[in-house]
């Protein structure tokens, strides 16, 4: 259950170009978390508060992890909180990603700040065990972040847009390259994932997305989106992570 | 004891809180975070004559002390909301206010009568003030003769009492709070937005799909303020007022200024539980500035006090 | 190089960054913070026929992300501000735009053919939407006849290029904008403040001695780019935008909304600095945003780029 | 010349109820102040700076300090301020209290947050020399501050409204026991310099005043008050300090 925490700032770093890694102290989240769902952070002197992924949870020592961009001025306040500082976030929110049975083989495919879940979901899935391949996209050699730590678990290939650093090229360049796979997971920005969808749509996948919010919890309709069938979705409660045929991109 | 009931007509509110329309849903996700039963009563999301799907997104974008809206009323039609939505709410033993929506006054008409046929809500808000669609909405909210005929129309089909929601894009409130006075209105709810826009320097586009949306959140308190101020020296119904309210504080400046309950918008979203906190420190903050009970503030620090 | 220089009527202007009226004085003070030969103009003090002391103190109150005042007008008069101000101005080299008031339409006109019958003045900024005085101001600001009267009256005693002032409290702000337009104004200015109040808790009173106030900042912001595309689309006049401005970013906003230059108020009490930092910035964050230059952004990002 | 100036914090401390010490290090400021004037002190997130006296200033090691009680969301963020961090500050503004020759008889007379200003000015005074005797008013024992710092150069006699520190009563209850002087300097609240002018009106004295402030610099007419002599005065610009029988009050 969603409840309203006060977390503390255990560790900040950066990982990347822009790019924060965040470790929060909160028992109750990080006890409840799953791949794919996100927390509502406050970002002080801001009305709404930001939706940022869970990256990681470790419930032995009660924390969870993000990784965030520094995009505008909320993420930028955030970005300034040092270890000690404590702040209030929403969560976990949503629902998460699906687990498939032990013995799948998975593909994850990522760009940029849609990498972080990627990492939580698939360090999950390799100890089910499933067999994880990733995928993971940046800009270029400055933003990428975790391929270590993916490749701890999972057989990962980089790709920038601009070749300098793993392959050149988009994630839906390399797709062949991961072999076969019966699942896929995806997350990132809005034209990639249309792309990965249309090229896998003949595979079952699940993509999370992103929308802006307000509540957060599924109660002011800030975030509703068209579903296939007719109806509407709303990313912040029925999501952000849903079946690829369920949703319009 | 600081006496916190306020009594509107069709409305006994053990304390002046409630949330704002369009900011609490129907009540359920909040349900999660606290007992609802806390609450003075809840105005519920604008319920229209069939499902509405609402505009694209993005649908709400931030700007200083405040946001910006543009849902377009999404949701899913009085018929489904009386059957899905209001039973949960009515277990929750508190005043339900239905906030009513329509692009065309037998619209307006169909949904009013819709409620005053259950018996699981208390008053009706008409919402002649939504920035945020195309037809209806706004253009009954910034005409003193169209806001009459709605709460006229609506008046006559509905037993429940009615409370008209301004809009505060108009040059001349007064003439709207006497317009539906006039009409039969029993009570006054204000203020909705104030249109606005954002525009996002890297698209070139206004950020929100609908372009315009409406302002909420404590930067326009002081237009709030303002506005119940000069309404409330000219009408002699009841005052729901909102815009900004953020704290205990703000609900005492609102009283102050003339407003006999209030609800609180957008605030739900940074606090989950932001209404039942200020209930708690209602009492203290009361009490601090010289007060017994919540009817003993309204209107005791606007204009109209002093002049 | 990124060209900041706008032609405006009356107003050749090196960049498009200019102090609002009120906000600024004559000049004097912000002039020992820095050169005021950096600005691209100067908006001056309101000026009355004679001198106005203006209302009691308090006048100003601070909002969330804004604030509220009432000046009233106070000025020196308009011939003490041609004798003693206006050479101060005269010797920074830059364009100075007169903002003018008045209680009827004489003073208006009177006001400004003393500052036409000077050579220190180069444009004057019609304020007909000050909401805090008793008489004049607001009520021309906010009735589309009178506004196109006084823009009339003015027009036939002067030769220097007319800006119109537009109040934001207004139900249609087109309909002002096309009245004025009509009337013969060489350009618009916007917006002026959104009345407000703020009720002290401890007085029981309204803050400001005037009660009512302005409302400026950054608040106001997003109901200022809403005005001026909605004006954009109905006028071919230029627009000088305002409201809440406190960065480069944010005059690209304005420029992309279709205001041709802007004026920067409550922020220079903030930052005292503000106007020049911003000119110095705004190469920068045109240059970020794919522009050449001030022109080429000008009315880029509006509603009706798209519709 | 009034400057924009970056200072920082030394530090911070409580001298009183709700009553904040800050040592602030700015060197052009240091060197400038003068008794009365005072900083136009930035409050992160509030749109206006808060106008503070300047209570203290040593050349010698380029500090001002501030003394300032905590009343509204501004000074509560301002207190929240810890050594090391830095601010912006307008100043010196206005203009501080005349001296007069060596050899005066000068009496002080201070209500709560107006003792700050006659601190300094005080001090500055003994050293001339001039005889300096002080009268300091407070609500009540717990809020009284800095009586031994103006013990180190002055006759001082402590009021309280209730009684529970020093003589009980208002600050004119006991302008008799000051004895004789030649000139007064007040600053406190608008009734007490109302109560203190009207009683010493045949003394030459200085009121230094308090208003709403929106520039600080002169350039809005926010502080404009009527002068006595049918114009008006500024009290960012003209004041804050006034020969007494130049305002009204
Ligand atoms: C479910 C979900 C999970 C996310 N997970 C991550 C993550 O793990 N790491 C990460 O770096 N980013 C993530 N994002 C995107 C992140 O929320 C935005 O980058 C962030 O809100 C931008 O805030 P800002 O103040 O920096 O930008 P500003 O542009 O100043 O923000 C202004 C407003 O727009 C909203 N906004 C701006 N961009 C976005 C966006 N892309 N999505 C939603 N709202 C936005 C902000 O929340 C705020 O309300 C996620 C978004 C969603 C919806
Ligand atoms: C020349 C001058 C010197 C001052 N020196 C001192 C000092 O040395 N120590 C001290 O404790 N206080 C001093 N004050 C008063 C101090 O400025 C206010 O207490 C402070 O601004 C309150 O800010 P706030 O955010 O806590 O209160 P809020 O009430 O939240 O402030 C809201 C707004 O009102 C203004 N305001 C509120 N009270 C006053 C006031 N009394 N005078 C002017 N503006 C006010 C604030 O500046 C702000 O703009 C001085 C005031 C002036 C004009
Ligand atoms: C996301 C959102 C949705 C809203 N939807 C409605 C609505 O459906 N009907 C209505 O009358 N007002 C609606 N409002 C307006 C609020 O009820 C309230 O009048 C306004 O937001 C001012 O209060 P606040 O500043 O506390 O948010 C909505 C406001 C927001 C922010
Ligand atoms: C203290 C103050 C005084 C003002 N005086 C005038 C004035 O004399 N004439 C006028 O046309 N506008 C006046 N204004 C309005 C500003 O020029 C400007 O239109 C408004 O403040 C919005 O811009 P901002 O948000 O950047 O302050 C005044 C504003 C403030 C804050
Ligand atoms: S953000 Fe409010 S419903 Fe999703
Ligand atoms: S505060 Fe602006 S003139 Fe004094």
């Amino acid at each position: 259950m969603i409840k309203k925490e006060m977390v503390r700032v255990e560790s900040s770093s950066l990982v990347a170009r822009d790019t924060v890694k965040m470790v929060l102290e909160n028992e109750y989240i990080s006890r409840l978390a799953v791949p794919g769902q996100f927390l509502h952070v406050e970002a002080a002197g801001h009305t709404l508060r930001r939706p940022i992924s869970i990256a990681d949870a470790d419930r032995e020592i009660g924390t969870v992890t993000i990784i965030f961009r520094v995009t505008g001025s909320g993420t930028k306040q955030l970005a300034s909180c040092q270890p000690g500082m404590t702040l209030t976030v929403l969560g976990p929110n949503g629902n998460g990603f699906p687990f498939m049975q032990a013995g799948s083989r998975v593909l994850l495919i990522g760009g940029g700040i849609g990498v972080p879940p990627l990492y939580y979901l698939g360090r999950s899935l390799a100890v089910k065990p499933c067999t994880v391949k990733a995928i993971l996209g940046f800009q270029s050699a400055a933003d990428v972040f975790y391929e270590k730590e993916f490749r701890e678990f999972a057989g990962t290939v980089i790709v920038t847009n601009d070749g300098s650093f793993g392959e050149k090229g988009l994630v839906t360049d390399v797709i062949e390259q991961a072999g076969s796979f019966d699942y896929y997971y995806t997350c990132g920005p809005t034209p990639m994932l249309q792309a990965v969808t249309r090229k896998l749509k003949r595979k079952p996948g699940f993509v999370s997305m992103e929308e802006y919010m307000g509540c957060g919890v599924g109660a002011c309709f800030a975030c509703a989106i068209p579903a296939r069938d007719g109806g509407y979705k709303k990313i912040c409660k029925d999501g952000p992570v849903f079946p690829a045929e369920e949703v319009r991109l | 004891m600081t006496n916190l009931a306020v009594k509107l007509p069709g409305l006994s509110l053990k304390n002046p809180v409630m949330p704002a329309s369009g900011c609490f849903g129907f009540g359920r996700e909040y349900s999660k975070f606290y007992d609802l039963g806390k609450l003075g009563a809840v105005i519920i999301k604008a319920a229209t004559g069939s499902e509405l799907f609402g505009n694209p997104t993005p649908r709400v974008a931030e700007t200083p002390s405040g946001m910006l809206n543009a849902i377009g009323l999404q949701n899913p039609g009085v018929e489904k909301i009386i059957e899905h939505e209001l039973p949960f709410l009515s277990q929750c033993e508190i005043p339900v206010i239905a906030n009513v929506a329509g692009s065309i006054i037998d619209e307006y008409e169909m949904v009013a009568k819709a409620f005053n046929q259950t018996d699981m809500v208390n008053a009706l808000e008409l919402n002649i003030s939504c920035p945020n669609v195309k037809q209806g909405g706004m253009q009954f909210g910034t005409d003193p003769k169209m806001a009459a005929m709605v709460t006229e129309r609506v008046k006559r089909v509905s037993n429940l009492p009615v409370y008209v929601k301004l809009s505060p894009n108009v040059t001349d409130i007064k003439k709207m709070a006497k317009a539906v006075e006039a009409a039969g209105a029993d009570g006054i709810s204000m203020i909705n937005t104030l249109t606005g826009m954002q525009i996002d320097l890297k698209s070139r586009k206004p950020l929100l799909a609908n372009q315009t949306g409406g302002l909420s959140g404590p930067a326009i308190k002081p237009v709030a303020i303002r506005m119940i101020d000069e309404v409330k020296q000219h009408v002699s119904i009841p005052i729901i007022g909102m815009g900004g309210i953020s704290s205990a504080e703000d609900v005492l400046e609102f009283l102050l200024a003339g407003a006999d309950a209030v609800a609180v918008g957008t605030a739900n979203f940074q606090n989950p539980l932001i209404c039942p906190e200020i209930i708690e420190e209602l009492p203290g903050v009361l009490h601090r500035f010289g007060f017994d009970s919540v009817a003993d503030a309204v209107g005791k620090g606007g204009s109209h006090a002093h002049v």
